[in-house]
Order: C-alpha cells, then structure tokens, then sequence
C-alpha cells in the first residue's frame, strides 16, 4: 500500500482513540475523589475560601460544559492552564518533555548498546556458558526492583566514584547527557532482559531458517551471515518490542524520574493526579497519547521498510 | 511584646539555628552559591495568596514588612518600620519607616507601595492570611517614611500579625506591569533576596539584592527540589548539594556519623496530634478518647519515628508559642487505666477503626505502624488505610476519617490562629474533628480582643485545660526541622516558625 | 471407459452447482476511496457450473491457483460464495441458515490439501475421532470406541497409535487420519483436495487404493483434486479441467486424456514427464506465467500463451459448449 | 577414476539429540562423472537432502559426522577449513534449496542477494549489474530489470526457484547440487524447470546431483541415478537400466506403485508399512520388514552392495529373485 | 489391499485407553523432567510455595511485632535477617511477605491472561465489527500512560494492593488480548478449523477445543515473566508510598521502607530483594522451561 496513503489513513483512525481517550480522562479525573480545591488551598482553607475557589475554576459546571470549553480551548490549541503553578499547560509540558525524550533516548540507547550484542550472543551461543550467564543476568535485570538498582547505582557512581552526579539535570548538552546516563542504564536493565531473551530466540530461530544454511552455501563469511542474515532478520521483531517499550517509557518513568530526580513528565503528571489539577492531567494524557500514537505509525512504516513482506494495513 | 513562657525554647532555637558559627574560620572563600535541597517546590510567591509553608518560608528572605518575628521565632522586631507609636484607644499606630529603602529593582519604597501592598493583602479575603489584617480598618501613607494603620477594634495580636508575609511591601509598577495573573511567580520586594529564576518543580535560585541595606553573604541560593529523601542523602554525600531539609529522623545519627556532614533537628514550631473523629462512634464517648490517650505511649515514637529528634507535646499549642501551659498533663501510658477506662465506656472487647494516613508520609505511616500495636494492647484494633493525598482530603472535608495524624506548623508565635482553627468550629469544624463547646468559642473570642498580657495568658490556660479534660486530641510531639548539611556551611538559619534568613548563610569552597 | 460414461449420465444429481463465483476482495487505499475507483478483488471461481452424480468420482485439475480449492471449499460453504447457487439433494445449501447448514455439514466431507495443517496438533487421533462421533451422535456412547477402532482399520492405521498426536505420524499416515475423519460421519460426498500430492508415490499408491475400495464399497462420491494427471487418469471417472477460474473443459476421463480438445489441456498432459528416459523434450511446451486473476484480461484467459489464438480469442470469451457428447470444452477452435 | 568429479565413500552421519540419535546416512558411495546428472530418489525422509547437505557441509548444530571421505576434483573435502570450505561453496558446488519458500532471505532485494556471489570478484556496479540481469534472463524470468528490485514474498513458487538456480548459478560452479526443483510446483512449471536445468547443464557444462522422488523428473533429467531407502543407497545405475530392469525390491515396488500412463485401472501395488524409523534401524536390511523376498537372513545380516550388472549394484541378498522383475519401461 | 472390517472387540479397545492416557502422563512428566529449567523453577516457586502456605512452621517471630529492644539489629543468630528500624523480625517478615507475594504475583497475571484470552479469541475468530471494537479498546489502553491510571485507581479505591491488582487486572489484559488475537488470526485459517467447521462443529467448541490449545503457548509463556513484572509493579508502588497497607509484610514494601538506609542497613532491602529475583527467577525459568516443553511437544 501506498506509505503516504496509509499514513493518512492511521492519522485519520487516530482520531476516534485520541477524542475517546480525552472524555475518558476528563471523565475518570473528574470521578475519582478528592477536589482541586481541597488540594490546592491546603489545610487552613475555610468552607467560605473553598467554595470561593470552586466557583472560579468552575467546578460546578455541568461535565458536558467543561468538556466543551476543553474542547473548544483544544482547537486552538489551548490545552488551558495549571490550577498548581498558574502557567499555561502546554509550557509545563514542552519543559518538561526534553527530559523525558532524553531519557527515553538514553535507555533505548543502552538497551542497545547492552541488549543487543548480549541478545547475539545467547543466541548463537545457544545453551554454552555464556548463553546460561547472559541470561541469568536478564532475569536479574528483570527482577531486580529499580528504585533499589537506581539507589545503588548512585550510591556507587555518584557518591563513592563520583563519576555521575546523583542529581543534576544541569542547563548544557554535556549536563544533560550526564544525568541521563545513570537513569537510562537503570530502566534499560530491566528491559534489556525483554530485548535479550526475545532476540536470542530469534536468533536461534533464524539461525535453523534455510535461507541462512543457503547463504552459507553460497560461500559467504561467517561474519556476513552473521550481520547480513542472522542479526538484521532477528531484529525486526524485536524492534517492534522496543517499540512498545519506548511508548510505556514516555508515560511510566516516575520512579526513575524520582530517584534521580529528573524533571521529566512522568513526575508531573503523578504530582497532578496528586494535587488534582486537571488541565495538567489532561493536556499530558493528550500529548501522551497522541506521541504513542505517533511512535506506533512510526515504528510500523519503519518496520515495513526493514521487512517487506510486511504490508501496511 | 513576647509572653516569658516562649523564652526557653527560643534560646534554644537560636543555639541550634545559628549551625557552628563558634568555627567562622576567616581563611575560607565564600562559593558564589549555596544549594539546598528540599522535597517540594513552592507554589505560590504572591506573599497573599499563597498557602504552603514551602512557599512562606522562601518569602521571609524576599520579602519584608514593618516588623518581624525574631530568628528565635518569638520576638517581634523592628524591620522596616525602626519604631512605632500607638494611639491612646489603641485603634491607630504609626510606624516610621527607615529612609531610602529600594527594592530588588533599585526603585524606592514609596507610601504608595505601603498603601498598596496593605489594601492588596485585606481586599484577598479567600487568602488563607486574611485574619491577619481582619482587624485593620484602613490605612494611610502621609509620607514616604510615615505609615498609619487604623484599627476596627482593638487587637492584642496586631504586632505578631504584622510580621506575617501578606503585609509586606511591594513594588507596585511591579505589580501593575506583570498583573494578578503572573504575581504568584514572586513579587519585587525589599528582601535580602530575590527571585532570579523559577523553574517550577525543579528549582528556585535567588539572587542577592543588591540594593539591600545590610549585608548579605551569598550571591544566590539555589533551592532544588527533590523529592526522594534518599536522593537528597546521597547528593549531600556527593557535594552536590550543601544542605538538606527533611531527613528522614532515623537517619540523622548515620548521616551525622558521616565525614565533613553535621545532621540535627532545629526547633520547630510544628505539633503533630492524633485528632480524632468526635463525630464517628465510639469517638463521641470521652472515655473512649482518654482511653486511646492511656494506650499511646508517645516516648516510644518519638524514639522510633523521630530517633529522638522531638519532644513530647502536651496541649495544643505548640511550646515555641506565647500563652503554652507547661502544667497541662502530658499523656502518660497506662495500659490498665485505658483498658478499665473502655470498660466503662462499654467496650470491655475494644474495638476497632480505621485509622487513615496519607500516601507517601512516612513519618505518619511509622506512627501509624507503632500506634496499631500499642493500641492492639489495650484490645483496640486499628485498622491502618493509607489515601492518597487528594482523597485523603476529600474524606477529610467531608468528615469521613475517623482517626488520623494531623500537623500545624505555626506561622505566627501568636496562638491565635490555632485556637481559631481549633475552636471555631463554623470556620474548620474545629480541625475537621467535630468538637464543639460554646465556652471555648467565647473564650477564644475573648481572648483575641483582650490587651492585657495575663489576661490572654488566663485564657488561654483555660482553653489548654479544657482540652485536655475534654481529651479533644492527643497531642503527640512538638518537632523539628530534620536537616542535614556539609560542614562547608556554616550560620544556615532556620526560625522555629520555619522562615529561611538566607542573608546569614555562609557557604565555604 | 464406456461404462462409466454410461453408469454417470443414469444417476441422479447428488450436487449441482450453478454459477458458482467467488472473489476474494483487496484491500483499498484511502485515496482508492476518495477517487471513488471500483473495488478490485480478486476472482477466484469466475461463474462455475456443474452437476456431480451419485457414486462418480470427479477429477479436477489445472494449473495451482487456478482455483480448484477455493472451488470445492465455496460449494460446501467453507468460502461463502458470491453468488451462485449449490443444490445438495434438491437443497439450496447457500440459502439455508448457519444451524441447518451445520446439520448438513455431515453429508459432505472434506480430504484437505496439507494433511499436517488439516489436523489439530494438539488432539490426538482418538480425541479427534472421537469427537466426530459424539457431537452428531453418529453411534451410541458405548460403541464409539468400537467404531473409532473400525475406522482406524478401514483406512489401514494401527489401532495402538491412536493415542499419538499428529505431529508423531507420517505424512501418509496424517492423510489418513483425515480420510478415517471425514468417513466418521458416513458422508455421501468426500471432497479429495490434492489427498497425495504431498506423499511419496509408495504411500502414494496406498492411499489411492484405500479411495478406490471406499467407492466401490461404500458407493461414496468423490470430488478428487490433483495435480496429477497420472493419479486422476487412474482415480476418477470423470475430469473437469479449470484455468483461472473457469472451467475449460470436461469429459469422461479417458475421453479427455484420449482426446483433449483445449489446448490448455493439451499442453496440461504433455507436460506431465514422460517415464521413459528416452523420450526427452528439449523445449517447454508452455511459455510464461499465468495471467494475475485481479486484471483478467478481456477476451479469452488462455489466449496470451494460446500458440492458436486468433483475434476473436483476443475480444470476447468462449461459452464452455458441448463439442461431442459428454464432451465439453470452451475455445472458440472448435 | 579420471573423469569423476566428485567421489563419495563411507559417508556417515547422524543427528544427535537429547532424546534421539537419527541416523540419517548410512554408509554411502557414489560417484558423479563429469558433465552428468546424477539422481538421488527415494521416498521423503530417507536422507536425501542430508546427502547433499553433508557435501557441503552444511549441517546444522545437532548433526554428527560419522566418517567417510568426499573428494571433490581429487581433492578431499572433509576436514577443510571453514575458510576453504567457503571457496569451494558456491563457487565450485552450489546448491538449490529445496525449502524454495524459506531459503531465500525476505528482507533483503533479490538484486542483493545475487550480488553476494561477486563478493572477491572485482566487478564494478554496471558489471555486477548486467551479469545479475543475465541471470536472470538465463533462468527465464521476464523484464529482469524489474525484477531485479524486487523481495522474494512478491516472487511465485516457480519464480523463486528459478530465481534460486539462477543464484546458485551466480558464480558458474562445476557442479550443482538440486535438492527436489520440481517437487512442489504443478505440472507445467515443473515443466519448465526441467528443461531449463538440462538445458542450463549443456550450455555450462556442469554436473548436477538432483535429488526427487519423483520417477517422472528422474527420467527426464538423469543420467544416472541412486536410490535411497532409510539412509542407504540400495540401488544405483543408469537410468535406463533401473528403470527397466529393477534389481531391489524397493526399487520395484517404487516402480509398481506409479500408476500407468496408459489409463488402465488395475489395483496399484503399495509398499505394505512404513520406512522404518532412523533412529532405530533393524540390525540387517532395513527394507526387510516390507519386503515380500525377505528371508531369515536379511533380518539378521545387512546385505552388501552386489554388483548386478554392468554399472549397477543393489543392495539385496535376493538380487536373483529379481532378474526378471518388470520395470517402468520396456526396453 | 483389502479392507479389513473385523470388529475389534470393545473391551480390548477400552483397556487401550486407560493404558495410553497413564502413559502420557508419564511422558509429560519425564519430558518436564528433561528440561532443566523446568525443574529448577518448579523447585523454587515450590518452596515459596510451602513457604507462603506454611510460614509459622518456619519462624517462630511475628512478623509484625514491634520490639524497642531490637532496633535495627544486623542479621545475628536470632535474628537471620536482621531486624528493622521498628525492631522487627526481618526473616519472619519476608517469610510470611511471600504469600501475599505470589499471591499478587499469580492473580494480577490470571485475571488480565483470562480476561485477555477471552477477548483476544472472540476478536480474533469474529473479526469485523466486534474486532474493531476490541483494538480499539486495546489501542486506548495502550495510549494511556500506567501509572497515571494506577493512581487514578487508587484515589478511588484507595491504596494498597486491591487498587494495584484492579488497575493491573483492567490494563494488562491487553497484551494478552493482542498476542491471542494474532495467533488466532493465523489459525483460523488453517485447515484444521475449516476440518472441524465442515464437520458441522458449533463455534464455541471450535473456539474451545480447537482454538484455544494451540494458541495459548505464547499466551502462557508470556505470563510467566509477566508475573515478575506483576511482582515489580508493586514494589514501585510501595515505593511511591501506594503499596501495601502498613504494616503487612511484603516484599516491595520491605525494600523500599530499607532503601532509606541502604548504606547503613543493607540487610532491610537485600534480603527481601533476593527473594524477589528468586521467585522471579523461578517463574522466568518456568516460563522458559514450558516454551521449551512446547516447542519439543509442538511439531
Ligand atoms: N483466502 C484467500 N484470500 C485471498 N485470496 C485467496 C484466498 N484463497 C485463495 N486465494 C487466491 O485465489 C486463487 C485460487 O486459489 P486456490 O487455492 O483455490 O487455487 P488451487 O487451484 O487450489 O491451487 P493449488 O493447486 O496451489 O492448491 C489464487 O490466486 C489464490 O491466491
Ligand atoms: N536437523 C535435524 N535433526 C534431527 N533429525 C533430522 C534433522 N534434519 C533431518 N532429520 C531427519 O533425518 C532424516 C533425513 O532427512 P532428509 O531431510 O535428509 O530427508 P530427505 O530425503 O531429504 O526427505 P524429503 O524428501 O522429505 O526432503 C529424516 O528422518 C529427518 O527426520
Ligand atoms: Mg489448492
Ligand atoms: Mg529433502
């Protein structure tokens, strides 16, 4: 199928997902328990000052209303303001976003990195030792919790070698890139142990396919079947995992982000939920959606342009 | 004027506060900066507008009023206002201001900023700080250095009120230029400090004001916001950062065992209760409530929550307050007398409840974990429920707990504010717990409009005792401020009342 | 053989399809919509018509894709046709509801192309013999067992691998795991898609036997699929030959290999090998590839590889007409 | 012997597993002259492909060579390097798989894959390109410029194999190892497959192993052929003579089971039973348990490989029983 | 040939089954002995097992008292594991920890794997409209961010594990919906189905008994590390403070209350951190260890 054609067609499929999604939001912020007020006047509020403050974010207002006045905010791309820090929502979101992405980045980045090679490995060193090691240490990486993993990471790189720091997102490139290695090779750990096992298996499997045993007739080096055949043919399903990956990373880095206190989305959504403030909340989901959304086409185009066979739709 | 009874613990808290100024070692240079971390990020800088301790704290270095509250949290003093006269029917004072005062921007303070400043903080009656300037009628700037108050009524408390953050002066053209909207992003006052920049959840750096009249040490504070206390521990440890806030209690020995880090508790004017649900049975039955007052055994927590760090409470006014009672009993266990005590209320077999705490706290959930136990003993079950923040508030507005661990960090050595929270019952439903007795109502009244010191002192005794009879709460401990900082810092203040003087802090290279 | 031809044209109808078409439909683009441009699809089974008798054993044949299978699979409505009608005994069986047709189901059995794929690898043989048995309540409960071991016997398995799963047999064996299936419900008709073409010529010859003795004993009739052509000389009665789906011609068997009428199926036969290794031909008879069944083209569907095509072929598209009696073939040649 | 490209004697080789040993080749000769088709037949499974495999040493892991020697052009080929054995791969023996749905690689364009076999060659693009192009018209498959740019999933069954032989064919090997071409397309492509190969053998002068067990391929193609029956070579000859004269009951029984092409309906004789399972072959033949010659001592004794008339051996004690056994063909 | 019709008496038949159905049982069982992994992760889960059914048999402590007396104790013969900051037991804390533990473990895969099951094999088998819908629930699910849902349920429900299970339970479903989906997909068109819809079978005992076994494998495999995952995602919400109420024993909730003094106590998060990757070793190895089983057991 024609790849603009389809592209088109999944924005426009999109659309249904994405507008159930907001009154999903908007529906489930609103039913849960707990009231910006309350939250957000704290403690000492009176009944008066509570009701005050009701009657200014419109809280009263039936659901349907508020749904259109978001709606309508939305066209102009309005995702309106936070009641926490009275400042536009789509500002606080495009802070915070660079850090996220950076940290996305940095663990797809080790997951490769790491996985990868050890993924090969296993797999053509199918039930050796090394294959046993490697995936012994994936299912460490798997069970290990990653708050603690975090906690020692800092303790060792941070604190005793003081080759990282513990916290510093910093205002510079270098900076940056900086804090967001600990964190990445935190989160890669444990999906590192998805992306190990699922390769080697295809590896394995591949490894069995004729079409590699053909190569090998036709007199091509070890070190081509390997890359040419082997690896780029195991990779494609497991692209498509790192995929999935990636899009539950955006929305669930909290306690990364909590532990080496990043300034990321994943600690501002919490803390809206927290505080109920529901702009943030739905302005995030929104962007959040509509990034997976986007990585999904993304990833599909890309993995019918590794595979073929692959038709888009 | 400040109540003798406060004395002790101010001394103690400027001891404290003011960290090993005995080594001010002249041979180390100054960093252009001190970082501190802290576990959440101020809201609000509109000093009228704002409600959380993270954000009044900050404020004490942005910005000033006429008077103060002394770094020992219990004195009032002269800011910018150097003396002050009072009218005879005390309805009018007038405060002579200091000449030449300029704010952060380098513009002077004029009568118009007083003017406006003043009006701004009584026209915000939703402000959490309203009651503060409820008893101001109107005021006046015949000139620049000359500022009048006239009061509706006679107000004991009018000196300590003045110190709060809503009456302090701001720039108007400041105001004017950025409007109501953008005003809780700071104001330009005449404070040590001022904000330099604000990246909400992250950080606030302050900048040295460079117009400001007295010296000032630092160039800029940073206060980084990290919310996971083992974070924090850990960049202490890499030098990240100079100071901490909010150690957890049972670390404080480990950190202070470590090389080149000081951890301590600096006073605080904070009290923790258990407030009970007077509305939920068997809570209605005093018996009941002396019983789980017998059951507690507070010495206890204080050793496991706060490793020590705090002081049993009695009452519940904090002890860093004018008028606190030493002699009100302080709850003692006694298991035999909390069990015949249910006895007689008609539950020889105990009972059980829900005891709510709120997600994340983990001081509350250790007290909760202790409690449970201890009152497991007397035959009563505690169920613990942890809410979440939010709906922990919900339940909490719509009476819905029936036992929780409730906190007031005192803003004001005054303890007018607590009683109101405590006794009034329309305004709070006398901190949300459902009690209700008329005659503390007029005593608190009372009270408030009383000028005589030992009268006040009287009444407040009464209130205190009558709390306890009445077993309205179980006051547990009077806190402190967990902090933790590199030995590289040195005069770090922090008021028992909580407010940063950022202007003493030293922080070596 | 004459007494086939004889013994067919005097039994009654037991199927009859009647313009038979099934398309398989392809998939649109959003600009194809937009353009409002015609559906393509792809016809599998274009307009088939065709009578099948009690107790005849009916060969088809032609190139793979031609349709063969879809044909077989849309007459007993495991592709719902697109339009046409199938008569079983009288009964419309694309008009009548899923219920009944279920009920129906039992008279026609399917043999299927792939005989490991056509089997559930996770029941073993019992299970799914058993299962035949017991949901149409073909025997009583107590003699299930009796006739599964009668069933294993008469397609020539040994009653103690019957607790194996289809993954542990043969090929040859898997195939008659199917036929032993189909027979479980005492169907009148088997449809035989391709029953040996993934067997060896030994095994070969077993199965066919097994198929022949089952016609002659139990009277069944068979639709028998191959590619072939030596195999269907051997099995059936009658051949209808098809390319892209249609049928080309028809004919008692012999008749057809005896005398084939299309060229289509003439070069069909004279490319099966010869077994003589003397007799080798240096040039294919048959250029090229098959037209695409999504673009057929106007005009006779042969006639691009038809070494006689003449300029009527090139336009309009042969009726399948009776060129001698019981003798059916559509080329405008003849 | 001088004009024999390839000779094969003794060769062994099993698969090994945890829970089984198969014994796919049993002690096998054979040699291929030069310029011949030889054909390996035999009913599926009984270890054709990994004949043809274990020439190239291509085994998977599991395999275990068991012993024998493969001299190709006098030069022995077991125990050659993994860089040695990759000059002769392709090269010298190519070979076309009989997975022809799998054994091409999906993702990568057939043009690639054709261009693997003039890695060392130092051919510019246009070169490369227009032997590709070649190829491809060689193995008859139109516009071949198109083609060239296009995945194998767009590709038929036919296209495919060709496209395969004309990869196998890439490098102009002496020899070509044919694993089952025809077997899984229909009649008139199969058709076309054969004459192509036999056209293709003449025109570049190759050798040619084809493996089938399709009599009806064996005939077209082969000069010569071997009949394998549970991992053993149990007949060889020329093609003619086997199927004219078959001296192995297997072979026989093979020939019987084809119907006729003259359209008689007489009742086809079946092979009774199945090949016996390689990994628990019977102590002597193992076609004994099917064979309706079989005595006491085919049971007990693995039967030689006899010499029966002028290039032909069978393997069978019972070779006499057979001399007037009815073929396929009359000669 | 001819065909042999002889009536194979009942009984031997009969005793035929019996017979047969014993040895596969046997066979599966030496098969499952076969495979090391297996074997090694049923032995850990079993003894986590017999641990969570028995814990008093193991420790005489309990878990939840509190003793001024042994704060903060490093392990010592008394105390194994040590003791934390409330002075208690550590080893009876973890031990009486793992039934809650498999417990959560266990119940947050089954009911999203049934639920998933279910709803991957309708749509699958259906298609059209029914199809459509499904996806696109699963599409919404997929967009939305976890943990902003985990909390949202928690601030209905309140935390704890009830809310963690119940968030688990309404999201996880979709992958499995998803994998069951694709194999069915791919199945469904394979002969055998179109055998069994020929031979008159109703669509539930297609989707039943001939579905179902054959695409459950992948299904099956996938739960058991997602177990672990299950396991991992209460931890974290102990750690966020939303985990289990105090002061119940679980293992998340035991190492995030030690990760507060991990230089100084580590045996407070060590101890039950190990026996976190214990069990979820056990389970990947069952995982593995049954697509192992499967895949010998399949062709
Ligand atoms: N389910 C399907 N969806 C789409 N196209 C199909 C489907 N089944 C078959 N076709 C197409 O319909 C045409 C006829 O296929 P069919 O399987 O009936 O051929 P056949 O004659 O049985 O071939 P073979 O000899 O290879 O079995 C082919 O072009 C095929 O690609
Ligand atoms: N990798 C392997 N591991 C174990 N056994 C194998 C393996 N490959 C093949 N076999 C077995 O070895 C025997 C010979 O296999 P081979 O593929 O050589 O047969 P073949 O004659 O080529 O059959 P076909 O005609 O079906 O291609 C078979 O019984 C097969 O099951
Ligand atoms: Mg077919
Ligand atoms: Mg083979």
């Amino acid at each position: 199928m024609n790849r603009l054609s389809y592209i088109i067609r999944r924005l426009i499929q999109m659309i249904p997902v994405f507008f159930i999604v907001t009154v999903l939001v908007f529906v489930l912020i609103r039913c849960i328990p707990g009231d910006p007020a309350l939250t957000m006047l704290g403690d000492r509020a009176t009944h008066e000052m509570i009701e005050a403050y009701r009657q200014k974010i419109g809280y009263y207002d039936p659901l349907w209303l508020q749904y259109f006045i978001f709606l309508k905010d939305l066209l102009h791309f309005d995702l309106g303001s936070s009641l926490r820090y009275s400042e536009p929502v789509i500002n606080l979101i495009l802070e915070r976003l660079p850090v996220t992405i950076g940290l996305t980045v940095s663990v797809v980045f080790f997951t490769v990195v790491i996985g990868f090679p050890l993924g090969f490995m296993a797999g053509k060193k199918r039930n050796k030792l090394p294959d046993y090691i490697i995936r012994i240490y994936s299912l460490f990486g798997l069970s290990a919790p990653q708050f603690w993993v975090g906690l020692m990471l800092l303790l060792m790189f941070g604190v005793k070698i003081k080759l990282f720091p513990v916290s510093n997102w910093g205002d510079t490139l270098p900076e940056h890139i900086m804090a967001l290695i600990l964190p990445g090779i935190t989160q890669a750990l444990g999906i590192m142990a998805v992306i190990i096992r699922n390769l080697r298996n295809n590896v394995v499997d591949i490894s069995g396919t004729s079409y590699v045993t053909f190569a090998r007739s036709k007199g091509l080096s070890e070190g081509r079947i390997d890359l040419r055949y082997i690896f780029r043919n195991a990779l494609l399903p497991t692209t498509t995992i790192l995929s999935l990956w990636i899009a539950s990373l955006l929305g669930g880095c909290i306690i990364i982000e909590t532990v080496f206190n990043l300034p990321g989305l994943g600690a501002l959504m919490i803390n809206s939920v927290l505080s109920r403030d529901y702009s943030v909340i739905q302005g995030g989901v929104l962007i959040f959606v509509i990034t997976v959304l986007i990585i999904n086409l993304i990833t599909d185009i890309i993995y019918s342009m590794l595979d073929p066979r692959v038709t888009l739709n | 004027g400040s109540s003798a009874s406060s004395s002790n613990s101010s001394a103690k808290g400027s001891e404290a506060a003011s960290s090993g100024s005995s080594s001010a070692d002249a041979s180390g240079t100054l960093k252009d900066r001190f970082t501190m971390a802290r576990p959440i990020d101020s809201d609000n800088l509109d000093p009228v507008t704002n409600q959380y301790k993270y954000d009044i704290w900050v404020l004490a270095s942005i910005c000033e009023g006429l008077v103060k509250i002394g770094d020992d949290g219990s004195t009032v003093e002269p800011c910018l206002a150097k003396s002050w006269d009072k009218s005879e029917d005390g309805l009018t004072w007038t405060f002579h201001l200091l000449p030449d005062i300029k704010f952060s921007d380098g513009t002077p303070v004029t009568g118009a900023d007083w003017v406006f400043s003043f009006e701004r903080a009584m026209k915000h009656d939703e402000s959490i700080f309203y009651t503060y300037c409820k008893s101001i009628d109107s005021v006046e700037a015949p000139d620049d250095t000359t500022f009048v108050l006239h009061l509706k009524y006679v107000d004991p408390s009018i000196l300590t009120n003045l110190c709060m953050c809503n009456m302090v002066v701001q720039s108007k053209a400041y105001y004017d230029k950025v409007g109501e909207d953008n005003y809780i992003n700071g104001p330009v006052a005449t404070g040590p400090y001022y904000i330099k920049d604000w990246k909400k959840g992250e950080y606030l750096l302050l900048a040295k004001n460079p117009y400001y009249r007295d010296t000032v040490n630092m160039n800029e504070i940073m206060l980084k916001v990290v919310s996971d206390a083992q974070t924090r521990e850990l960049m202490l440890q890499s030098g990240e950062v100079d100071l901490i806030t909010e150690v957890p209690f049972n670390n404080i020995n480990d950190l202070n065992s470590q090389d080149g880090i000081t951890a301590l508790g600096l006073p605080a004017g904070q009290e923790r209760y258990f407030i009970i649900n007077h509305r939920h049975k068997p809570f209605d039955n005093e018996k009941v409530r002396e019983a789980i007052r017998d059951a507690v055994d507070i010495p206890q927590i204080i050793n496991v929550v706060l490793a020590g760090q705090g002081q049993e409470a009695n009452t519940f006014i904090p002890n860093a307050c004018m008028y606190w009672d030493d002699s009100v009993p302080y709850p003692k266990r006694d298991v035999e007398k909390a069990k015949e005590l249910l006895k007689e209320a008609g539950y020889p077999n105990g009972f059980s409840f829900e005891y709510c705490i709120v997600s994340g706290d983990s001081v509350q959930e250790q007290i909760a974990t202790i409690v449970k136990q201890q009152l497991a003993e007397v035959g009563i079950t505690a169920n613990i429920v942890v809410y979440e923040n939010a709906a922990f508030r919900d339940k909490y507005a719509n009476n819905g707990l029936d036992f929780y661990v409730g906190q007031w960090t005192i803003q004001s050595n005054d303890p007018t504010s607590i009683a109101d929270y405590w006794f009034i019952y329309d305004q709070s439903d006398a901190y949300m717990s459902g009690y209700k007795n008329d005659q503390l109502t007029k005593l608190n009244e009372l009270a408030k409009h009383e000028l005589d010191d030992n009268k006040r002192a009287e009444y407040f005794k009464q209130m205190q005792e009558t709390f306890y009879k009445d077993a309205v709460a179980i006051p547990i401990y009077w806190g402190t401020f967990p902090i933790a900082y590199s030995d590289k810092v040195k005069d770090f203040v922090q008021s028992p009342l909580g407010y940063y003087r950022f202007q003493y802090v030293k922080c070596y290279k | 053989m004459s007494e086939y031809t004889l013994k067919n044209n005097n039994s009654e109808v037991l199927l009859s399809v009647k313009h038979l078409r099934k398309e398989f439909p392809i998939k649109q683009t959003i600009f194809d919509i937009i353009q409002k441009k015609e559906k393509k699809k792809l016809t599998a089974v274009d307009d088939v018509s065709i009578d099948i008798y009690k107790g005849e054993n009916l060969g088809i044949v032609g190139e793979s894709g031609c349709g063969k299978t879809t044909f077989a699979k849309s007459a007993i409505q495991l592709y719902k046709p697109n339009s046409g009608e199938v008569f079983f005994e009288g009964i419309d069986i694309t008009k009548v509801s899923r219920r009944e047709l279920r009920k129906l189901c039992r008279n026609f059995q399917m043999i299927f192309q792939d005989p490991f794929s056509s089997l559930n690898p996770r029941m073993s043989v019992r299970d799914v013999l058993s299962e035949a048995l017991t949901v149409h309540k073909i025997v009583e409960k107590s003699k299930v067992n009796t006739k599964i071991a009668n069933l294993i016997d008469m397609v020539g398995l040994n009653i103690d691998q019957l607790d194996r799963f289809p993954g542990e047999f043969s090929g040859g064996q898997q195939q008659r795991i199917g036929i032993a299936r189909a027979l479980a419900l005492n169907p009148k008709l088997i449809i035989a898609d391709e029953p040996v073409s993934a067997l060896d010529v030994s095994i070969q010859a077993q199965i066919i036997n097994l198929i022949k003795d089952l016609q002659e004993r139990l009277g069944i009739t068979f639709i028998f699929i191959s590619h072939d052509l030596r195999v269907v000389r051997y099995v059936t009665t009658r051949v209808v030959v098809m390319y892209l789906g249609k049928i080309i011609e028809t004919a008692d068997t012999e008749k057809l290999y005896r005398n084939p009428l299309h060229p289509y199926t003439k070069i069909l036969l004279e490319s099966n090998p010869n077994l003589d290794p003397r007799k080798r031909e240096k040039k294919s008879l048959i250029e090229g590839e098959p037209p695409s069944p999504i673009d057929l083209p106007k005009g006779c569907r042969f006639c691009k590889r038809c070494k006689y095509a003449m300029d009527i072929c090139h336009e309009k598209e042969p009726d399948l007409k009776e060129i001698r009696p019981g003798h059916k073939a559509a080329c405008f040649k003849l | 012997m001088e004009n024999n490209i390839l000779e094969v004697k003794n060769l062994k080789m099993h698969y090994v597993s945890k829970y089984e040993t198969v014994k796919a080749i049993n002690d096998i000769s054979f040699s291929v002259k030069k310029g011949e088709t030889f054909g390996l037949v035999g009913e599926s499974g009984c270890g054709k492909s990994s004949v043809c495999k274990t020439l190239l040493q291509l085994l998977p892991p599991n395999a275990k060579f068991m012993g024998g020697s493969i001299k190709y052009k006098g030069k022995e080929l077991i125990g050659l390097s993994n860089k040695e054995l990759q000059k002769i791969r392709g090269r010298e023996i190519s070979m076309s798989f009989q997975e022809l749905m799998t054994a091409l690689n999906p993702v990568t364009k057939v043009k690639e894959q054709i261009y693997e076999q003039f890695i060392g060659l130092k051919m510019t693009k246009q070169e490369k390109y227009a032997k590709a192009v070649n190829l491809l018209k060689l193995v008859g498959i139109p516009s071949p410029e198109q083609r060239l740019e296009e995945y194998v999933h767009q590709f038929s069954g036919g296209m495919r194999q060709r496209i395969m032989i004309a990869i196998a064919l890439a490098a102009q090997p002496s020899m070509l190892l044919a694993d089952e071409p025809t077997t899984a397309l229909d009649v008139t492509i199969q058709d076309q497959i054969i004459k192509l190969i036999n056209s293709l053998k003449e025109t570049l002068g190759m050798s040619i192993i084809l493996v089938t067990h399709d009599l009806g391929v064996v005939s077209q193609m082969c000069d010569s052929i071997a009949v394998m029956y549970a991992g053993s070579i149990v007949e060889t000859g020329d093609t003619l003579t086997i199927f004219s004269k078959p001296r192995h009951p297997y072979t026989e029984g093979l020939i019987r089971s084809m119907p006729k092409d003259d359209g008689s309906k007489d009742r086809l004789e079946s092979i009774e039973g199945a090949p016996p399972n390689l990994n628990n072959l019977p102590k002597g033949c193992s076609f004994a348990e099917r064979c309706k010659y079989a005595t006491e001592i085919c049971i007990n004794q693995m039967p030689p490989l006899k010499e029966v008339g002028e290039n032909h051996y069978s393997k069978c004690f019972h070779t006499d029983l057979l001399i007037n056994s009815k073929g396929l063909i009359e000669l | 040939m001819d065909i042999r019709c002889s009536a194979v008496a009942d009984t031997s038949a009969k005793s035929f089954i019996e017979k047969k159905k014993q040895n596969i049982l046997i066979d599966t069982f030496i098969l499952i002995l076969k495979s090391k992994a297996l074997v090694i992760g049923l032995i850990i889960i079993g003894i986590m097992l017999v641990l969570a059914l028995f814990p008093s048999v193991f420790t005489k402590f309990d878990p939840n008292y509190i003793d001024g007396n042994a704060i903060m104790l490093s392990p010592c013969t008394t105390h194994w594991f040590g003791t934390d900051m409330y002075g208690r037991d550590l080893f009876s804390r973890v031990i009486y920890a793992t039934r809650l533990d498999l417990f959560i473990g266990v119940s947050a895969m089954f009911v999203p794997f049934a639920i998933g099951t279910s709803l991957g094999l309708i749509s699958g088998y259906y298609g059209g409209k029914v199809d459509a819908l499904i996806m696109r629930i699963v599409d919404i699910l997929m967009s939305f961010p976890y943990m902003v849902l985990c909390i949202m349920i928690v601030a209905i429900i309140g935390a704890g594990i009830k809310s963690l299970l119940i968030a688990m339970w309404l999201v996880d479903w979709k992958n499995y919906a998803r994998l069951i989906r694709s194999e069915v997909m791919i199945v469904k068109n394979s002969d055998f189905i179109q055998a069994a819809k020929v031979m008159g079978f109703s669509d539930k005992r297609i989707l039943l008994r001939h579905i179902l076994p054959n695409v459950l494998s992948s299904a099956l495999v996938y739960a058991a590390s997602d177990i672990v995952v299950c396991m991992m995602a209460s931890a974290g919400l102990s750690f966020l403070g939303i985990g289990v109420q105090p002061p119940t024993p679980e293992w998340g909730a035991l190492i995030a209350l030690g990760k507060t003094s991990l230089s100084k106590s580590w045996w407070q998060s060590f101890f039950p951190g190990i026996f976190l990757i214990l069990s979820g070793f056990g389970f990947s190895l069952i995982g593995d260890g049954m697509s192992d089983l499967l895949r010998t057991r399949g062709r």
